[in-house]
């Protein structure tokens, strides 16, 4: 099993998960973030000129899948949310040693 | 107001009022009714403030900001009847300062003063008072010290408020020169917009200021804290009548039309430099709002509209300007309150064409007397202020630490947070 | 209103209200008193109605909502003094439509109105096209830009309200037919709410709009917005009694009671639905306050109920229509004030009781009056809205780009955001 | 209040009021507009009263905390203008409770009683009767059914507050005993703070309460709330003069100087235990607020200060008791209002001396007289709450379940949420 | 050393974390997130009417313990969190390389 | 590559994000979280008296880095994060299997 954390822009967070659904990828955790990297903040306006916020909104979804399905919901990530400009963001792929399912003390696969 | 008053119908006003000044002086129930509530409304916007100025703060610090108004509208309220009246509206010591006469309300009562009990101009005026010194609180949100800002609140009403009150409206030497200043613009505006500048520079700047970001973290709430001014501001402009006559209806439309007229002027200007700004409606409108106090019911609907669309251009480029000096008044009290309120002034001796005459309706004299109202206010306002401020910062000190202006003040001053 | 209340008085208002209508007209300080704060109320439901739409919109959109609002109160205030009074009110050109007498606010001074200034007339009737122009808001939220619904709510003012406030209070057709409209149940409710139904059928839906969630984002803030409405709403509807008397009491008692009646309603409607809903009480409160504005000072408190029991049933289930329809006029302008300012026109035909007679006091022909009002304002708004959303959108075009939605209006057509 | 006033004619008031109250009963206009304007203000405390206690629950809980509140002014609307005005002010029935003559609004019209509509009159004292609901539910939040709400808020006002403001000011004993009340201290406070304790009681602690932290989610709300509540008393207490005259005056300054003295004094209060806190100076507020409104048009202002004062001193330590007992009271309707009321009632008897006299002004009886009256309703407003609160609990049940409780009510009672 | 990030109901964090703590289990971070599973959003009133929300509010809490302690922590988690019904919520467990407390650059498991 | 997760007093992060930025460390995901350790909560004040929040605000930044650059961002942070006072933070480092860049779908340490 792996943990996919993904962190994209929040305006595509209902396409990622739409196309996740479709293709039976339902357990997902979100958090809403804020980012740096090479879109480096923005700019905005005070009451006259304006002024900077070093961090942008963004969404971390977290999805631990099965080892075979990794590849698949990365491309679905990659496809639905990307436009194309900096700052669309990463995938981290990492180790996961269990899993449990708080409700019925399942573990591993079957939890997922 | 009051002196005003008597001191204008000379000039052409009795015509106009006659319905409302009786000779032999009564109280009238409608001019009450319109006094008590606009005396309700002028309250009103005190917390307006704190919410305008709460939203732009970070959210470690909206309670401390809401919290400086507070305690300024629950102290005031006390002082101004223990000795604030008496100090602005006793009888005239030399023009400068109002004698002991009213200490503790002696000789305040329900009898009428003018067509409305004496209790409710008093109350009007107190309510004047508590929004002036709530005002320079904007000029050193996220950083001052709670019990430094008591104190020198109490001494900047006492030693500052006061006095100036008296000048323009308690019978001292500028309403006996001939100043216009309907419903503040000198006593209320420029007053605190000076001497947040004078105290934000004893003060100094917030940590991080320049680099880092102070965000507003609720600009709803600052529209809300905009809106309540707007509303209350009715109250305090066409409630300056002290009559529900013409003269209030007058000041009424002209309030609400050199506000839309500025708020208007600021969206586009900040427009131009990027998109209509929300801060920026919201700004250019107080800057209205301020702009168009003096000189309320002297001028016609039209030259409202010049005078907002003034205000909203000077009152933007000051905000500039104070940025690219950077100077950390944090909230523009000095660009809004104090340069509109200089435009203001000005504009009164311009425009005024009812019940007094400035420059456009052939007296050019008016101009001068109103610069110096202005100067006089400006010089005396800044002084005094610094002097102060000096002093609180030595004797115990104007500033947080460090480290609790980091944390915030609303945990280390107040021991609270706002949101959970 | 003043020229209704003329038309009515040989109808049998006189008696009634003989304390406070002088023969030779004069100023009477306590209509003024009365007037002056109704006013202060009126624009005070403008910032309200922003509140009210700002909180049922997402995060990423609530300062574009709430800008929609306050340019618009900036924008009306000024254009009113210009030539929107005049349109209106002015001396009229065939019942249709108001001369330009009173450009510029020509010969509108603080003469008396009947008892009050007639400048402060003008400005009540100011905020009254405000709030209308305001209302339609509604309709485009998220979706419409900036630039576009300026020029779309500068042409509706001149081309839809200011006719239809004419033909209605300001001595045209409408008026001379005898239609009841004691404060704007077709000028303003029937009026706005048609038209955001033409605009927002021209714009098109939301993007995502049916499959992706648009939950209010902040209801709270929809309370505080219905709440200053149902607040200000008393100017709005006692006010227009233009005098404070017994109609003004009467009006007031009706507006509370059919508000509550209706937000009773609202509410145990959605309890059979699923459980007691906050966003239905406030819903079914702007119902019943937008279905008695008509009828306000014309029917008894007991009608009142009435009244306000069949606004929230009219409306919940318009609203209920339009969603089944897939159309996205996203907050509902036309289920609550169009349908029910047409239900409250209708009501008023029915019910009036006082100062005029409905249907069960033995008059069936006012409710025919009342449909030709009603129709009247339906086709005419609609057609001249539907009209000018295509004029516009051809023109500069209506909407944001779909990127644009998406990042949200308050960073992408103002570069700011509500909450840090 | 009208009742009061005949009665204190004798005692001194005629000669202050001359000018405002007329041999033959006729319309006046400054007096209307002032009812008119004080019962919207009354209005807007309601909603006030919902932000005040909702910025103080947990998030999950933030709107069942408003909606009790609305679904209050809703409900309690359309009851006092079917029966409840008749209840308290019909012709007394053996000076208890009023009788059936005014069910309906019978007889209830547009004619003077005093110098204002009958109808306002009675508009006025519903929203005094709806607050006083809505300030029980404080007792309650996080935890009640709403269903059972509303089953209890019936039978309460009809039982419990329905009879006491008869006691008080619709004839009753109490007011015949010689009670001073001038604008609702045993009436709206004792009353409110006593039935909330004992529908508490009967409710019990929230789960958890004691060691889960119950973190107020937004305090700036509850600021919002706190002065809407000093802003809506200027009607509630100098609206209570019933006229636009001096005592008006004399109420609305002793209004806002015993709140700031109140507000003060718990603010350092607060600071003496830790730090000068947001939530402690609003709550300072409400308490001065509630303590002078018994005395409000009776007391000179250095009298408010000192009412004020001990508003501070008694509320907060009855608070911390209400705490070290370990009783989930929740809003603390009983340390703010049920105290505060007490200790305004019984300063009313001390500090009298405008249009009556206390024990300071040589008339020790008048304690004794308003010691019965507090204890009057203390008796019976905690016996019949806590009866008809068993009652409601045996038949519907008060609580919610655990799970609900847990979830929090917005969703489990009312299917939404707050924020998105 | 592991990570343990147990996803579960907002209304039992209290409860999971009076259960932890009596265990001696003082060390965590919670963040406020949303999630969506079998339990698929959650139906919310409109004026009249309804809508859908997609996720469900939840609350992760991250732990990181040594490795003797996982199951002690997974179990305690699991028993006081159950509800039984779906949207209980998930326990994952991740490697942890190193730990290091940021006011002394204590290393491993002296910085737990 | 590694993932560091680094929980520190949110009145610390600007310094943080400057000290990293000058490095030229721009990549970085922060989340507002609420922590307990040994210092155990924060006691509020009430309208009179108090009441004990069992939760304090903190800051997690999230860090994707390679190998290499591992002690140098951990050195950074705790140098400008340590007050010296109880509830500094941790930092954690866990392994990274894989990196993603959305917009390009490039993977590995390009992707960071
Ligand atoms: N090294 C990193 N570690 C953790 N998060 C990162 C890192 N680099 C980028 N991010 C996250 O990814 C988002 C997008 O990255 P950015 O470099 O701006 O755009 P792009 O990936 O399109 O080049 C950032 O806002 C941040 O949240
Ligand atoms: N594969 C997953 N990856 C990450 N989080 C998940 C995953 N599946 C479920 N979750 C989280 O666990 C929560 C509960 O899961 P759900 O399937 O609804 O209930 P249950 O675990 O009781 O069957 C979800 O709301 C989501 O936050
Ligand atoms: N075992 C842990 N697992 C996850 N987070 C932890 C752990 N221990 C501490 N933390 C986080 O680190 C923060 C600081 O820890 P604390 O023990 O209070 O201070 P210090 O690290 O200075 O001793 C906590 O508020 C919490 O967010």
């Amino acid at each position: 099993m792996k943990k996919i954390e993904a962190v994209i822009r929040p305006e595509r967070l209902e396409a990622v998960r739409e196309a996740l659904d479709a293709q039976g990828f339902h357990g997902m955790t979100v958090t809403r973030v804020e980012g740096r990297g090479r879109q480096k903040g923005i700019t905005l306006q005070w009451r006259a000129g304006e002024y900077r916020v070093e961090f942008l909104p963004k969404v971390k979804i977290e999805m631990v899948v099965a080892e075979q399905d990794v590849e698949k919901v990365v491309d679905i990530i990659c496809s639905t949310a990307a436009t194309g400009k900096i700052g669309d963001g990463k995938i981290f792929i990492l180790p996961v040693e269990d899993v449990v399912r708080v409700r019925t003390k399942e573990r591993g696969k079957d939890a997922i | 107001m009051q002196k005003m008053l008597r001191k204008l119908i000379p000039l052409g006003m009795l015509a106009l009022s006659v319905a409302s000044v009786s000779a032999q002086e009564a109280i009238d129930t409608g001019d009450t009714a319109w006094l008590l509530i606009s005396t309700a409304l002028v309250m009103l916007m005190i917390p307006g403030v704190g919410f305008f100025y709460g939203g732009m703060v970070r959210s470690k610090n909206v309670l401390s900001t809401i919290m400086l108004i507070l305690a300024t509208l629950s102290l005031v309220s006390v002082l101004w009847v223990l000795y604030g009246y008496s100090l602005a509206f006793g009888s005239s010591i030399a023009g400068f300062v109002g004698g002991l006469d009213y200490l503790g309300l002696r000789g305040v009562g329900m009898e009428p003063n003018g067509t409305i009990p004496h209790l409710l101009f008093m109350m009007f005026q107190g309510m004047f008072a508590i929004i002036t010194v709530a005002l320079v609180a904007g000029g050193i949100v996220e950083r001052m010290k709670f019990s430094a800002w008591l104190v020198f609140a109490t001494l900047w009403l006492t030693l500052v408020y006061a006095p100036i009150a008296h000048w323009v409206w308690g019978g001292g030497w500028l309403g006996e020169l001939g100043a216009l200043d309907f419903a503040g613009g000198t006593v209320v505006h420029i007053n605190s917009g000076i001497s947040a500048l004078a105290l934000a520079l004893v003060l100094g700047a917030r940590k991080g200021f320049g680099s880092v970001s102070m965000e507003p973290h609720n600009i709803p709430m600052t529209v809300l804290g905009a809106v309540l001014l707007w509303f209350g501001w009715f109250g305090f402009n066409a409630g300056s009548a002290l009559a529900a006559d013409g003269i209030a209806a007058l000041a009424f439309v002209n309030t609400n039309t050199a506000t839309a007229a500025a708020a208007l002027t600021w969206m586009f200007l900040s427009w131009r430099h990027r998109a209509p700004s929300v801060l920026g409606i919201a700004t250019g409108a107080v800057a209205g709002l301020v702009a168009i106090t003096p000189a309320a019911g002297f001028v016609s609907p039209m030259a409202s509209i010049a005078i907002g669309i003034g205000a909203g251009i000077v009152c933007y480029y000051a905000l500039l300007f104070r940025m690219n000096r950077n100077i950390d008044e944090s909230l523009d009290v000095w660009a809004v309150h104090g340069m509109g309120g200089t435009w203001g002034a000005i504009a009164t001796g311009i425009f005024a064409s009812v019940g007094a005459t400035g420059l456009l309706a052939g007296n050019p004299a008016q101009v001068g007397v109103q610069l110096v109202g202005v100067l006089a206010t400006w010089v005396y306002a800044f002084l005094v202020s610094y002097i102060l401020a000096r002093i609180v910062d030595t004797v115990i000190g104007l500033r947080v630490t460090e480290e609790e202006e980091e944390v915030g003040l609303d945990l280390a001053q107040h021991g609270e947070r706002a949101y959970a």
